[in-house]
């Protein structure tokens, strides 16, 4: 959509990045995804690597992301999206590579590739949406999921005696001795959202130095999952999964 | 054994694992990635050890699972790639072969097939046949299997696996079993370099402003959508149909046709000496390709012959093929070893022999 | 020779067993014969014993894996204890002595016993008592010139090893002298 | 202060109200009207937009294009 | 929907998924594991809800591979267990489930089956016949399959399955589709506690002074031992077929048969009605168990009708047992929708119709 | 196989535990498998649990374990062996169960069933053999192989930019608060031996209680694999292995 | 009525459109029809549109999923406009008034508008407008009794909402009373 | 000191020495035959044994069985 670049003499400040399709976002309202989509897809654009960039799409309310984001892309099976990313880096080496995944497709399904894609380091951005459930297929318990939490198959609350505990994963990675820059961070202020942006500027910038693996989970939302509106989800955002899952750097580089 | 070097014509002696791997350095792959599992494991190794000092990328995966979809982004992403494993790991890897077929990206799987069912065992058998043409995954999708019966064509079969994947956009998979994987013969390997690199304009390689992006995905929510993919593979498995082969022996005078691949046609061929010796007019169609399948030609062979025997290193699987393709034009029979057992060219014959004693007692 | 020859080569791992059947192997090779070397694989070769079957001929080969030998030859007692009975009748069976306690009972074949061991000792290399059973089956069934076996040898032993080859070389004809002793004997 | 606007994709907002909070000015609100997909959509409800761009960075659907008083004007205006 | 508290005979009605589930806590069934995959996920959701009021154990795996190996575990350790997925995670559950078959463990795993290849569609689909019927996994097995046509049999072959599986010890599927398992119907549940617990001595609960110690493997090295638990299979699976299971409609008279199971047997019986009001003699077999396959009564159908006509939601899998039923005796077609399409009553008739036609020409 | 309790007027004070079988182990001369079964075998005589108990063996040398453990016992898929003893578990709540698996097994291709099963907290013992080797398939680099180790598939060393870091497995699992008793030992001296013998006594003391998952890694040789004598392997062991893969206590109870 | 009825029932995602296809599922089922009631599913529904396909039949149902429907319920643009073209001839189309722009265009089926969103207004709960229209579509196709409607919301309803049971039946007289009226006039 | 000694089963034993290593008086050592399975053996080579079970504690095979002078026998000797 080519929008007017003044209006009524004012200037265009913000529009939308060109690294983006037309096709609107099918995410429902309040969704972080379709945020994080886009600052993606602004980094991309600003360090002109369009060309250069191949992105991975997981299973999860994230499957359509290669709808929407104006690049080559794959898309992986559930929890095999850094194998797919690994394959992909390998073969092109100079190439910028990502991978994106829910909470579901990175944290249970997917832990060994995910645990091994950063032990090897390899050399891709892996981006973690973490809402503390399983969107697409309906609100289920995910691992990152709240003890306490209500989902569809926790209707009681997650117990920890019979469902286990929730799983910090991004800690864990962090201790891997080839994950070069670990972060986490959310989208639901304008700060945040420009702290992410930073950060995955950050992680392009190391991914062009084959410095290793740069791991960037965000804590988002899900309004449908947790039956929230989107206003509500951002407040028990903030409420409750911060104090479990703290924003902030977990591992920067030494040099 | 010390490896050598030459790059040349000259006949070596190999093993069926090392034999296929060095063909597929040969055959200029971009990428291996793979899990040890016996009695393949030299696969992997030959490929450590060796594309260090050739070209191209070895990974060790942490499971068959990881390998096949690490293959996937690596085909989406244009390399020439492939991946090998044995019966269990095969099984891991059907989702990823699932979704490699939809997706339609070329590339290489190797099944050097051990006894199963489950853990099994580790020595050689053809249990995965089914699996390897009906598709043991989800969904109407098939691989391009070829057969080899010899280390010679565990090296051959490399090269045209990969040129069918390419030409079709589709997974090849070389379907052997443990002694062809650890046995060694005699070969002549294919030449370096005689395998060009063909254009993948589809691959996702990074998009310029010149073209539309490419996506590779095998996700089509519309059903109405994914019945068109569905069409689409469909014709083209029509079309792969054009590139069966099968190798026949003395079936020209035939009254009895055996029907075997792989090692068991190696038994056969030899169960058809012992026959001619006796006089008995035995002959032999070994399909190559498992599929596409020799369905016509068999169905020709049916109207001839006064019945087939299937022999297979299973409990029975071909030969429902066997059977489709003679569509009762004649009796179709069947002998077969299973969990690692390989049957001997004596014992076939004399189920041969069997047979002939009660056919003509029916016929009485 | 007949058509085809069928040989097992069995004992404990480290016995080299494995490059005695690789041996012959290339030589048949290069003599242009058709070839097979099956190796017993898997985890059962572990610390236990290993081997591997030969077939030479001068046509396709069937299966790489039988069950009646034309040869056998064992280097201790349990691949004594399996293989014997699995000779076929005329055939030919070779053991290397010292490690033997039950020899064989067969009447129907051609057994041998050979002190490799011992003979190998006296060359000054245990390794290459291998070698003399190689040079004695060759003696009594000579599937592929001595000559060729040579050859083969630069082939099978690792660069490394390449100064063994004249031991390898004296063993192999030591093991000629001892079958033509015995049949004189 | 620097006068800014927004241009709201009506079609395209879904009503999630995250721009509305975000909005320092509260200058955005929610339409009475529901569209195509039945959602009621983000407008502006008053003229003292500062084009400060939060609305845009924190909107799921990129559905908000931001325009600004050029500096030059502010400067003029000053 | 609230929750229903009726555990008597009362018609209710329920989605298919839930029905199967409500089911399944009545045949006493021990644990559940599985992982959330459309269209089958209110399986695991009605367990978490049901089962801490009830009985027995509900546990999310953290994948189907897990979930399948879990499985395998509690099965062994004597418990009555299932577990159920979609297409793309039971392709993930295939070695788990070849080394169930291998072990003889008794279990149910129900594949609500949609659109593939690949990650496909969600909508209703066929496509997964080959692999539950031949064995998706590596090596000789078989699970017994039963393919329900409604939700009232989404239910009643739980109880079905269940006891075959424990009767045979050996892994039962339900194939449905994704359409059996979202839609609602009525459907009278089986009576609670009408599934008596069976013995299971081979199970590993503890080693008494008084046994010798169980052990649950599928490992058998020495491939002559491997043959004897693959002849012992075998075995087992020509006792299966004594438990076919198939509904003729309108066949005595029948010139023309269809062969459809699961939900495209309801579309083929309103075929069946369109064709006897224009005086069409056609009738209609629907496999229930899709394995064992019923074979003969296809077979001797074979000998009285014009031709058969197999519909299916696929791109044909089952017409190939049925083709190998009819052994050439009468002509077999096919006509299939694919990716999660279904074929209509209307688009049937008319390729039946143009069936008629082109054999009254040939005829001619 | 009944050995006489005195000998020339001697009383016998060390035997074969009876919940050994007769048959003799597979394992190549000086394996450090055998003795670990040895071990739990005598704990489990010596708490007279052999009726409650039973064990999962994996994929990998061990696959045959249950040929001499006189218990009952079940052989797992490769990498399963956590997801089975969960299965069983979750059956029999009040019988003992331990998994036993090698580094291939249970740090590869189980990595996703390892972390679970101990994020679930399940309260089964799981026996990790770490010898930095696929033993079973000759040789192949394993996760846990030392970086420039020589394997059959890493025969120039083990590179970390292509094949990544030997991965503490132990440690990670220990962060998790399913964990309740992380151990690691090892069987190269008699010393050694006694205090895995204790942490294993412990183990199963716990999983009485149920308390939670009880991890014990052993830190093993593989002659075989390593191509050393086992006297060479256990000095390699000490002087290698060790500064990776230090022994004791990782996470104790607090109570 | 005939042998069966075939309905869709469409609209956006809380509309209550699939609760209105359940209730009449019940009702029937009370009646002792056979039914079948299959819903979209999958992430399509998200933000997005809902739909139910409800057939009532005397006899048993074949396919759940069809595309030609004797009567279409549609509560929002895109439905109407996707579901308008799938009515079979002589069938029956009902659409909430309040949410439509384009209106429908076909003459050979019957079409009718109820204005269900505002009168739900006046009763005071915008939730029953699905009610409404149930009641209306009920007037036009009585192929099951409104009393068992009463019966059918019991069991589709959560307990937690029985106390709107009342004002449920209130909507659908209302529903029932509209259609009479449009007769009328 | 107490008097201990070994019973080695010569036919499980896989001469892995780590017996020999781990035993504080020296007292075992390979022999030079070889078993049914082809391994030197171990054996006791001095007759200072003195029932420590160390070698029993390390042998991987279970092959040793231990015993020792009674404790009444030793108060005995001392
Ligand atoms: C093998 C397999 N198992 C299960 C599914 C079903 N499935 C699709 S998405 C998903 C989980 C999505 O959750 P998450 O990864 O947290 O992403 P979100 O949708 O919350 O963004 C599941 C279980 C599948 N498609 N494939
Ligand atoms: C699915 C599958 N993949 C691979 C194998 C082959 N395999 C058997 S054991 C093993 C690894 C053994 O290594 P480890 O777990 O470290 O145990 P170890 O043998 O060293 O005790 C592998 C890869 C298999 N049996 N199944
Ligand atoms: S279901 Fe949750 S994660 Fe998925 S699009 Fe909706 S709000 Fe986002
Ligand atoms: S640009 Fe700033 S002031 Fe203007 S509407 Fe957006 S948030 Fe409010
Ligand atoms: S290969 Fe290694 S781990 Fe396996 S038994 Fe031998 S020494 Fe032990
Ligand atoms: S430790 Fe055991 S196996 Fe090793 S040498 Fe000593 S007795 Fe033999």
């Amino acid at each position: 959509m080519d929008v007017p670049t003044t209006l009524n003499g004012y200037e265009l400040i913000y529009k939308k990045p060109s690294t983006l399709t037309e096709k609107p976002f099918h995410y429902c309202p309040g969704c972080g995804h379709s945020v994080v989509h886009r600052l993606l897809m602004e980094v991309v654009e600003e360090m002109g690597i369009q060309e250069q960039t191949v992105g991975v799409a997981p299973v999860g309310c994230s499957v359509f992301a290669y709808d929407y984001m104006d690049i080559d892309m794959q898309e992986a099976a559930h929890g095999r999206a850094t194998a797919v990313a690994t394959g992909i880096k390998r073969i092109l080496p100079d190439k910028f590579v990502f991978s994106y995944q829910g909470d579901g497709d990175l944290a249970a399904i997917g832990t060994a590739e995910t645990i091994h894609a950063v032990n090897r380091g390899e050399n891709i951005l892996m981006i973690f949406i973490n809402n503390a459930i399983y969107g697409m297929t309906g609100g289920q318990m995910a691992p990152t999921t709240l003890l306490n939490q209500v989902t569809s198959t926790s209707p009681y609350g997650r117990n920890k005696e019979a469902m286990g505990y929730p799983i910090k994963i991004t800690e864990l990675l962090a201790q891997l001795p080839g994950a070069y820059y670990v972060s986490r961070h959310a989208v639901y202020t304008v700060n945040a959202v420009r702290k992410l942006k930073k950060a995955i500027e950050k992680s392009f910038a190391y991914q062009k130095l084959n410095r290793g693996t740069c791991f960037i989970e965000v804590v988002s939302n899900c309004p449908s999952g947790w039956k929230m509106t989107p206003v509500e989800s951002n407040k028990w955002l903030e409420a409750n999964m911060f104090p479990q899952y703290p924003l902030g750097d977990i591992k920067i580089p030494k040099d | 054994m010390e490896q050598e070097k030459t790059t040349n014509n000259e006949a070596r002696l190999m093993k069926g694992n090392e034999a296929l791997a060095e063909a597929a350095i040969r055959a200029d792959i971009d990428a291996y990635f793979g899990y040890p599992i016996t009695p393949q494991s030299e696969v992997l190794e030959y490929f450590t050890n060796e594309m260090p000092k050739r070209h191209g990328i070895v990974l060790q995966a942490e499971s068959e699972v990881a390998a096949i979809n690490m293959i996937y982004g690596a085909a989406g992403a244009g390399g020439r790639v492939m991946t090998s494993s044995s019966s269990p790991g095969i099984s891991l890897m059907q989702e990823g072969i699932s979704y490699i077929a939809s997706a339609q990206l070329p590339c290489l799987i190797v099944n050097v097939n051990r006894g199963g069912p489950g853990l099994g065992t580790i020595q050689p058998s053809q249990g995965d046949y089914f699996q390897a043409t009906k598709g043991g995954g989800h969904g109407d999708y098939h691989l391009i299997v070829l057969a080899p019966s010899s280390v010679q064509e565990m090296a051959d079969f490399v090269f045209d696996a990969i040129r069918l994947a390419e030409k079709y956009r589709n997974p090849a998979m070389i379907l052997a079993d443990g002694a062809l994987g650890q046995m060694m013969e005699k070969v002549v390997l294919p030449q370096e370099g005689s395998l060009p690199k063909v254009s993948k304009p589809w691959a996702t390689v990074g998009k310029p402003a010149s073209r539309k992006r490419n996506i590779i995905t095998s996700l089509f929510i519309e059903p109405e959508k994914m019945e068109v993919i569905n069409l689409g593979l469909q014709e083209k498995y029509k079309q792969i149909q054009s590139e069966v082969r099968y190798e026949e022996i003395a079936l020209d005078d035939a009254d009895i046709a055996l029907v075997a691949f792989g090692l068991s046609a190696r038994i056969c061929q030899k169960v058809v000496d012992l026959g001619r010796e006796k006089g008995i007019k035995v002959g032999l169609l070994r399909p190559i390709t498992l599929y596409p399948f020799p369905k016509s030609a068999l169905n020709k062979i049916a109207d001839k012959v006064n019945f087939m025997l299937v022999v297979e290193m299973n409990a029975g699987q071909m030969v429902e093929d066997v059977s489709l393709a003679a569509n009762g034009k004649c009796p179709v029979y069947f002998k077969g070893r299973m969990g690692g057992m390989i049957p001997s060219p004596e014992e076939v014959f004399a189920e041969l022999m069997s047979i002939i004693e009660k056919q003509s007692v029916t016929q009485d | 020779m007949e058509k085809a020859h069928e040989i097992i080569f069995a004992g404990f791992g480290g016995q080299g067993v494995l490059s005695m059947g690789q041996t012959i192997s290339y030589a048949a090779m290069i003599e242009n014969k058709e070839i097979s070397w099956m190796p017993s694989y898997g985890p059962e070769m572990r610390g236990g014993t290993a081997n591997c079957i030969v077939i030479v001929s001068s046509s396709r080969i069937s299966s790489p894996i039988i069950s009646r030998f034309d040869s056998a030859i064992v280097l201790n007692q349990p691949s004594l204890d399996k293989f014997e009975h699995e000779v076929k009748e005329g055939g030919l069976l070779i053991y290397e002595e010292s490690t033997i306690i039950n020899t064989p009972k067969r009447k129907d074949i051609e057994v041998i016993g050979i002190p490799a061991n011992e003979e190998a000792q006296l060359l000054g290399k245990k390794q290459v008592a291998n070698m003399i059973i190689v040079g004695a089956f060759l003696a009594k069934r000579p599937i592929v010139k001595i000559e060729n076996i040579l050859v083969a040898l630069k082939k099978v032993l690792p660069e490394r090893h390449h100064h063994l080859i004249p031991l390898n070389e004296e063993a192999l004809m030591l093991g000629q002298r001892l079958i033509k002793e015995k049949v004189v004997a | 202060m620097i006068k800014g606007t927004v241009i709201i994709d009506r079609d395209i907002c879904k009503g999630c109200e995250l721009c509305i909070v975000a909005c320092p000015q509260e200058s955005l609100g929610l339409s009475k009207q529901i569209n195509i997909n039945g959602y009621r959509f983000a407008e502006l409800v008053q003229d003292n937009c500062t084009g400060c761009v939060n609305c845009a960075i924190v909107c799921p659907d990129v559905a908000i294009t931001v325009y600004r008083q050029p500096k030059s004007a502010l400067k003029k205006a000053v």
